[in-house]
């Protein structure tokens, strides 16, 4: 462990934030802290207290660049002041002209982890091959190997595309489904409810 | 109230049928509590009314239809159980009530994915602002991907893998598995080449109910064309099967039989 | 010319700055003078005023983001100081494996002989289009002349690459596959046939 720390006392954070920054201007991708430890050679701490000092500087409202933690990694994007001008200049292919369906079946993919196009269409009620063929193409989901070996159905699971364009910090950002209506307890519940009161 | 939900949910349907009348979330907390058969609902009724509900609106309201195909695939298929419950429970091991869970589990299920796609487009809606760069910057070196060695035994095995026929999965439990026709057409057909008539009932005496339905349907088959004829001495007695042209000579053969 | 010169006076090229610098992280090609003079509603001498600004703060020595003006425009690159770290970033650690996607698609192309992009979906029973880009991108398969008839479909072939990846002397020493087949065709309608089974 002699080199790394010659190199830590040669090598002040600000510089160490130089660096970080030049990497995150190249990337095609957020990078994550490991990753950037390793290019740079450096401890992870030290990478995070960098990435502090640049998240400083790179801020909405101080900077048309802007760092911001999405998609299991760091990445710069451009400021929401500067949307405007961004939109005449570039395209959002991703996002244009999702259908419901799709959606849909991006949440499927998203919060069920690993699935067929027969479990979707299962969930959803209708086929869903034109649905993921579209999110595929958008390279909002990606294949996943197929269920259980061979001659199993291909399985889907979301890209870091998904979170980063839905700017998610991870798939754990997720809503919990609990919190976003009623359960099956309560639907349930809620049916006998009704049938108990027009009873009475 | 203003018309801030213009639109009555699928479940709050007013249904007026022969067993049941009131709104379909009534209907589906009965059946969910067994107080009434699934095979005493009159599905047409429901989506007859369903249609006429339609037809009072000025616009078709596509997530209605779409909540509504997926409640009434649940009951036919609730239905379909109970019409055939040994059939059904060779196929799939699930109970009338298991199967009742079921369809509140998938319900359910729908709901919350429906949900959970309608935070995805307000998501989508407020991070529309955010705009960042897809693919390599401008002035970045390119990046070679090496690969390790790989053996050509995985090649093989993908391969193998591809031309292994798919497991009857999945929807296998939807499908009650009709046998064609056509084998009982041959079937029949091959019997009487060797005698002038046969009995059905002893004919499909062992084979199960679902198969004894498409035997039937064979026989109609047969009768529409005019290779046979048929004849019962009165409803619940055995059914006759005799060739088409021994019809003409009915007189004698009936009293003989 | 009224209202970008009221624009204009609204609008400090320090802000215009920070507009130009927002549009630069996201461009994937160089922006020249007049596109980003379009894309901030602006007068190209104040941007190119805002340009110099930022060639001032995104320098060689200052910054690991150095702005660079090249044939296309204009662009952000990393500093010469990060240039170890970016190489490092960029050298990808060699891939243990490729994705199911890629083995069943370099397996059918190998096996099969050239084999267009429809060919291969309807053998895998779902689009073929990412793997093959991918694969293509990493020199394992090669386009080889389109498929006969007007308007026919690239085809696609191993390369040596590939050979030399799955330690094959030549595509004669693949493993045999007798079991499914005696000889191409024979294989090919047997793949064809099991596809079809599984798509209905």
């Amino acid at each position: 462990m002699d080199s790394p720390l010659r190199l830590i006392a040669q090598n002040p954070v600000d510089r160490l934030a130089h660096t970080v920054e030049a990497l995150l201007v190249v990337a095609s991708a957020p990078l994550s802290v490991s990753e950037l430890a390793d290019a740079t050679v450096d401890d992870p701490e030290r990478v995070e207290t960098a990435l502090r000092l640049l998240g400083e500087r790179y801020r909405e409202g101080r900077s048309g660049i802007v760092l911001e933690q999405v998609a299991g990694g760091y990445a710069f994007r451009a400021s929401r002041d500067a949307a405007d001008a961004c939109a005449r200049l570039f395209e959002r292919p991703v996002e244009r002209g999702v259908s419901q369906a799709a959606l849909e079946t991006l949440a499927i993919v998203a919060y069920l982890g690993p699935c067929s196009r027969p479990e979707i269409a299962r969930i959803r009620g209708v086929a869903a091959d034109s649905a993921v063929a579209s999110l595929v193409e958008r390279g909002l989901i990606a294949e996943a190997g197929r269920e259980s070996g061979p001659g199993g159905a291909i399985r889907y699971r979301t890209t870091p595309l998904f979170e980063r364009v839905f700017g998610l910090e991870s798939l754990a950002a997720l809503p919990r489904l609990d919190d976003l209506g009623a359960t099956e307890d309560e639907l349930r519940s809620r049916l006998i409810e009704v049938a108990e009161a027009r009873a009475s | 109230m203003p018309a801030l939900h213009p639109r009555p949910a699928v479940r709050d349907l007013e249904l007026d049928l022969d067993a049941f009348e009131g709104p379909f979330d009534l209907l589906l907390t009965l059946l969910l509590k067994e107080e009434i058969e699934p095979r005493e609902i009159d599905v047409a009724g429901i989506v007859l009314a369903f249609l006429e509900h339609l037809a009072d609106r000025d616009e078709v309201d596509l997530e209605a239809c779409g909540e509504f195909l997926v409640l009434i695939s649940a009951l036919l298929e609730l239905k379909a159980r109970a019409l055939f419950p040994e059939e059904a429970a060779e196929l799939d091991e699930l109970e009338p009530e298991e199967a009742a869970e079921e369809l509140a589990r998938r319900l359910a299920e729908y709901r919350r994915m429906k949900e959970a796609a309608a935070w995805l487009v307000e998501r989508l809606a407020a991070e529309s602002e955010r705009f960042f760069r897809l693919g390599p910057a401008p002035l970045a070196p390119r990046i070679e991907r090496r690969l390790a060695d790989q053996s050509a035994s995985a090649l093989a095995d993908a391969l193998r893998g591809l031309a292994v026929p798919p497991p009857n999965v999945s929807l296998s439990h939807m499908a009650l598995r009709f046998p064609p026709v056509t084998q009982f057409l041959e079937r029949f057909r091959a019997l009487l080449a060797r005698r002038r008539r046969f009995d059905f009932d002893t004919e499909v005496a062992g084979l199960s109910r679902v198969e004894q339905a498409v035997a039937f349907l064979a026989l109609l088959e047969l009768r529409k064309s005019g290779e046979i004829a048929l004849s019962q001495a009165a409803p619940f007695t055995p059914i006759r099967v005799s060739r088409a042209d021994e019809e003409r000579i009915p007189a004698w053969t009936a009293r003989s039989a």
